[in-house]
C-alpha cells in the first residue's frame, strides 16, 4: 500500500514561495478554475457533510474530465458518490463515507471500495482536522489523543505514537495533509480572495491554509472596502487564494448557512436512483445533471425552481 | 394517558437515554436518538444540560418541529450559544470540557467497543465497507461514553469486526494501556434493558431491565456472555410527559418512528 | 532553576472535570472575583502590548494583596511593572516586557530582574502563543520551527527538540502551558460567559480553553439572547469561564478596539515617574493610583476625564 | 528640492529600507523604520506589498498621519483585509507566506544574528536585561530578514552576547543544521551602507556605500572585520518623491525625527 507522507518543509517553502501572493484580482470561470487541477493531484475539499460542499467546482471537475484526484474531507456525502462514480477520484481520505445521515450505507461507495476500484482511508475526524492543521502550520504533524488503541489507527500506518518526552504518556502523531489544491464554497469574497464564511467553519480555513493552492468558488463577490470596513470577519487572506468563481447556490443541492437549506427532495431521488443500481444509476444521473445541463443554473433548473427556492426561503427565515 | 403510552421502540430509547443524563452536563450528541434525548433531557430535567453537535455547534436549541437533518448543518446551529469550527469543538472533548459522548451504534461488543467501519465477510458472504468513524472514535476516545441502539444478537457480539469506536478495549486495563487515559464505555440502553461495565473485567454488564423483559430474555438476544447487578431494578415506563415533550420535538416522528 | 511543566492528561482533567459548566450566571464584582486567584497561582493574562490588557481585575489583585503570581503573557509591557513593583508577581513568562514601544527599556523590570528578585522566562512570541495553544486542545506539547539554534532555546531546559519521526528534520517541541487562571477582558458577554472579542484576538482564545479557571473582565455585559442571535460571533463558551465583571473602560489606560485608544498622557507621566525612581516613583503610583481611589471609576478619574474621553473619541472615529 | 534633500538619519534608513522591497512581496514589518519603509514601499513603488503586522494585522492600511503607536494594536489594524490571532500570524510566516521579515535592532554581528535580550556585564558594568523576543526570534527563524539600525561599532559586534533573532548563528551551514531550514539574514540597512550576506561563509559583506561614506569609514564603525563587494555601487539620495510621501506618513516625525 502506497502510504502518503508529510512533505518536507523545504519542499513546502519552495512551493509556496513560487505562488503569486500579490493583491491581485482571481475572477475566473468555473471552466478555467478547472483547469487549474490536473490529473492525480490531492485534492482538500472544504465543507463538511451536506454543508458549504464546493459541489459546482466537482460538477465542473467531472465535466472537464479530471481523473484519479486523492480527494481528502472531513465527512464525504453524495459528493463522494459523485467523485467515485465518475472517475474524478479513486482514493478518499476521510473520516466517514455515506449519502448523508438518513440514507443509510451508499452503495457507490460499496461498489467501488470493497472491488478494489477505490480507495478509502479511514481516519477519525479529529485526526482530519489536525493533518490539515499541521498542514496549515507549517509542521510535519499534530499531537492528539484518539484513535490510540483502536483498529482505526491499526489501519493507519501513516501516523506513529510516541512516548511524550514531557509526560511519558503514549501520544499520537498524524501526519501533515498539504493537499496540491483545495476547493471551498464561501459565503462571499473580494476579487481578490479575502473570503467570509458564516456559521459552521468546519475545517475550511486550515485546508485554505495548507493547500498549495486555493480556488473559492462564492456565493457572491463583495468588494475589497467591504472587507476592510470589517477585517475581523475575514477568514480566509487573499494571499492563500488563486481563484474566484462567483457561483449562487454553488453548494446546491448541499446547502449554505443563512443562504439555502440542502434540497432533500433532490437528494431523495439522486439517492433511490443510484443505490438501486450503482452503475447504471450514476451513469444516469452523471448524463442527466453533470454533463448535460450548459450551465450551473441549468443544472440547477433540473433540481427545480420552487426546491432552489424552497431550500433558499428555509436557509434564510429560520433564525 | 393509555393513549401516550402507546410508545415506538425509538420513543422507548431516547427516553431511557433521557433520565441517564445529569443536569449542568455537557453532552456531545450524534444524530438521530442522541439528539432527541439530549433534547428531551433539557427540556424534562436537566434545563441547565449543554449539547454539543459535532459540526461545531455548542449549547444547541434543539427547537420542536425543527430537528435538524444532521449535526453538521445550519438547521442544528442556529440560535446556539457559540459555533466553531469542526476541529475545535473535537479538540474540547480532548481538553475535557465534555462530560458524555452519546451517540448509535451498529455493532458493539462485551467491552463496549463500536464498529461502525467494517463487517468481515464470512463464507460465502462478502465484506461490507460501512460509513467509518466521523467524529466517533474521538468521543468514544475521549468522554465517557452512552450508546444507544436495538437489541439484536448480530449486533450484540463478542468481538467486533473492526474497533471503530474504543470501549474498554480488550477489557480490564487494556484501554489506559493503550494511551487512552479519560473516558471510556459507561451506558448502553437498548429496548431491553440498561448496561453498565464492570469495574474491574470492564465486562459490560446488564444494570437495569426494562418492564417485562426478563433476564434470560437479555441473554439470549446478545452473543456474548453478560454480566449482571445482583440488584436489577426495572426502569420505569415512558412517562406522559416525557412522550409528551418528544412528540413536540419530533412531530413528523422523523427519528422515532 | 525550577522548571516548569506540564501537567499530565490525567490532573488536567481531573481539574476540569470538578468546574461547574452548567450555563449559570456568574456576574461578580471585581472583589469577588480577585478571590477566585490565590497566592503562588500560575495566571495567564489576556491582550497583548497596549491592547485589552485586563487592568481592572490587575488593579483589584493589586488592592486584594495577593501575591507570587507566576504571570504568563504574549508581551508584556507597563502592567507587568505593576506586577512586579507591588509584589502580585514575581515571575514572568512572556516573550517581550518592557513599558511599551516608545519608552525603551523598563527600569522596573530591569531591577526587579537584575538583581533576582524576579524571573523573566523569555520564550519567543510564537512559543507562548503554541504553549497556550497545547494546553487549550489538551496535549502535552506543540511541534514548531522557530527558536532553533538561538539561545532564547538555550535558556529554555523546558522545550526539547526532536527528529521529526515523519520527515527527520529537527523540530522544537514546547510543552503546554495550563495556568491556574486566566484573566481576560473582552468587548462584550452575557451573564453566562459567552463572550464576544472585537478586532485583534491575540491568544486569548487558546488562553480560556487552556487555564483551569477563568475570569473575564467586560466592557458591556449584553443578553445571552444577543448571543444566540449571531453564535458564529462568540469567541470564548460559557463553560470556561468562571467570573464575569463589568469594568467600562476595564483595560485603561490601555486599549479595547473600538472603543477607545491607550490613553497615553497617562502613560506618558507614569513611565517618566517609575523609570526615574523605579522604587519610590513606583510606591507612589501604587499608592495615588491603585490604592487610595475608592473605586475604578475614581482611578479613571485620576486619569482624567479628558483623557479618557479623548481615547474613546479615537478609538471609536477612526475606522 | 533643496530643502527636501535635508533629511534625518531615519528618513534616510526608512528610504533605503524601502527601495529593497519588491512588488508583489509580503512583508511582515516591526513597529518604527520598518512599519514606515513598508508603507512608503507601498505608495512609491510597490502599490501591490501586503504588509503584515505582529499584533495580527494582514493587509494593514497604514495612513498619513495615522502611524500606529505598535504593531499590536487596533490603530495598525483598522482597514485591514482580515486581523487574525496573534499565534495565527507568525504560523503564516511558518508557513512560508511571508517573504521577507523585517525589523530594527539593537545588536547584531557578523553573522547576521541579533540581539535584544541581554547584555552581559564586563567588568564594573553590570548585565542589562533588555525587553527581549518578542516576534524577533519567530521572524528571524522563518523569512528572508532585513535589519535597519543605527551604525555604532557597540552595535556591530564580532558575536552579540545573547542570539535572540538568529541570522546565520556561527556561519557557514551552522543556521540550517540546527533546524532552521528557511530564510536567514538577507540585508541589514544602516546609514553607512547596505551589508548582504557572503553566500558560503555567511560573513557580513557591504554591498553599496551610501554618498559621501567610505568603506574604511564603515569599517571603523563596525566592530568586526567586514567583507565588500568587489564591485561597490553608491545608493541613490532620498529623492524629493520619498521624502514627500514619508513625511505625509508621519508629518510629526514620530518615527523619523
Amino acid at each position: 500500500m502506497h502510504l502518503e507522507k508529510a512533505r518536507s518543509y523545504s519542499d513546502l517553502r519552495e512551493r509556496l514561495s513560487r505562488r503569486d501572493r500579490g493583491l491581485s484580482e482571481k475572477v475566473m470561470s468555473l471552466e478555467d478554475a478547472s483547469a487549474l487541477i490536473t490529473d492525480g493531484q490531492s485534492v482538500g475539499i472544504g465543507g463538511s457533510m451536506m454543508s458549504r460542499t464546493p459541489m459546482a467546482m466537482i460538477w465542473q471537475l467531472i465535466r472537464s474530465g479530471r481523473k484519479n484526484l486523492v480527494c481528502s474531507r472531513s465527512i464525504t456525502t453524495s459528493e463522494g458518490d459523485l467523485l467515485l462514480g465518475s472517475g474524478l477520484s479513486n482514493h478518499i481520505i476521510t473520516s466517514w463515507f455515506s449519502q448523508g445521515i438518513m440514507w443509510g450505507i451508499s452503495k457507490v461507495m460499496r461498489m467501488h471500495v470493497e472491488s478494489g476500484q477505490a480507495r478509502y482511508d479511514e481516519w477519525s475526524h479529529l485526526a482530519i482536522g489536525m493533518r490539515f492543521r499541521a498542514g496549515a502550520m507549517g509542521v510535519p504533524f499534530m499531537p492528539m489523543r484518539p484513535m490510540l488503541g483502536s483498529d482505526v489507527l491499526a489501519s493507519r500506518p501513516e501516523a506513529r505514537v510516541i512516548n511524550c518526552p514531557f509526560t511519558s504518556e503514549n501520544i499520537l502523531l498524524v501526519p501533515a495533509l498539504n493537499p496540491d489544491v483545495a476547493i471551498i464554497h464561501v459565503h462571499s469574497c473580494d476579487p481578490y480572495g479575502n473570503a467570509r464564511i458564516e456559521g459552521l467553519q468546519f475545517m475550511d480555513i486550515d485546508l485554505a491554509m495548507a493547500a498549495d493552492k486555493v480556488i473559492l468558488t462564492t456565493e457572491r463577490i463583495i468588494s475589497n472596502d467591504q472587507i476592510r470596513r470589517a477585517p475581523d470577519q475575514t477568514k480566509i487572506p487573499f494571499f492563500c487564494v488563486d481563484g474566484v468563481v462567483e457561483v449562487p447556490f454553488g453548494s446546491a443541492p448541499h446547502e449554505c448557512y443563512g443562504v439555502y437549506e440542502p434540497m432533500m427532495n433532490h437528494l431523495d431521488s439522486y439517492v433511490r436512483k443510484v443505490n438501486s443500481d450503482p452503475i447504471g444509476g450514476m451513469k444516469s444521473y452523471l448524463d442527466e445533471h453533470i454533463y448535460a445541463p450548459r450551465s450551473w443554473n441549468d443544472y440547477l433548473n433540473l433540481i427545480g425552481l420552487e426546491e432552489v427556492l424552497g431550500a433558499a426561503h428555509r436557509g434564510r427565515s429560520n433564525d | 394517558m393509555t393513549k401516550l403510552a402507546e410508545f415506538t421502540t425509538n420513543e422507548h430509547l431516547a427516553i431511557l437515554s433521557a433520565r441517564e443524563l445529569r443536569n449542568g452536563q455537557v453532552v456531545f450528541a450524534g444524530i438521530g436518538i442522541p439528539l432527541l434525548a439530549a433534547a428531551l433531557a433539557q427540556r424534562a430535567h436537566c434545563p441547565n444540560l449543554t449539547i454539543l453537535f459535532e459540526g461545531g455547534t455548542i449549547g444547541a436549541l434543539v427547537e420542536p418541529g425543527r430537528l435538524p437533518p444532521s449535526t453538521n448543518d445550519q438547521r442544528g446551529a442556529k440560535r446556539s450559544n457559540m459555533v466553531l469550527g469542526s476541529s475545535e469543538v473535537l479538540l474540547l472533548l480532548q481538553r475535557g470540557y465534555v462530560d458524555i459522548g452519546f451517540m448509535g451504534g451498529a455493532q458493539i461488543d462485551k467491552y463496549g467497543n463500536l464498529n461502525s467501519s467494517l463487517i468481515n465477510g464470512t463464507g460465502n458472504k462478502s465484506a461490507i465497507r460501512l460509513p467509518g468513524s466521523g467524529g466517533g472514535n474521538d468521543i468514544a476516545s475521549l468522554t465517557n461514553l452512552m450508546v444507544t441502539m436495538k437489541h439484536e444478537k448480530r449486533r450484540f457480539v463478542e468481538h467486533v469486526d473492526f474497533v471503530t469506536s474504543p470501549g474498554w478495549l480488550r477489557g480490564r486495563s487494556t484501554r489506559h494501556e493503550s494511551g487512552l487515559q479519560s473516558g471510556g464505555a459507561f451506558r448502553v440502553v437498548t429496548e431491553l434493558a440498561v448496561f453498565g461495565f464492570d469495574e474491574h473485567s470492564r465486562e459490560m454488564k446488564v444494570i437495569a431491565l426494562n418492564p417485562g423483559v426478563s433476564p434470560s430474555q437479555v441473554q439470549e438476544n446478545t452473543g456474548f456472555e453478560l454480566l449482571f447487578d445482583s440488584d436489577l431494578p426495572i426502569t420505569q415506563l415512558p412517562t406522559g410527559t416525557e412522550l409528551r415533550i418528544l412528540r413536540e420535538l419530533d412531530p413528523d416522528g422523523v427519528l422515532t418512528s
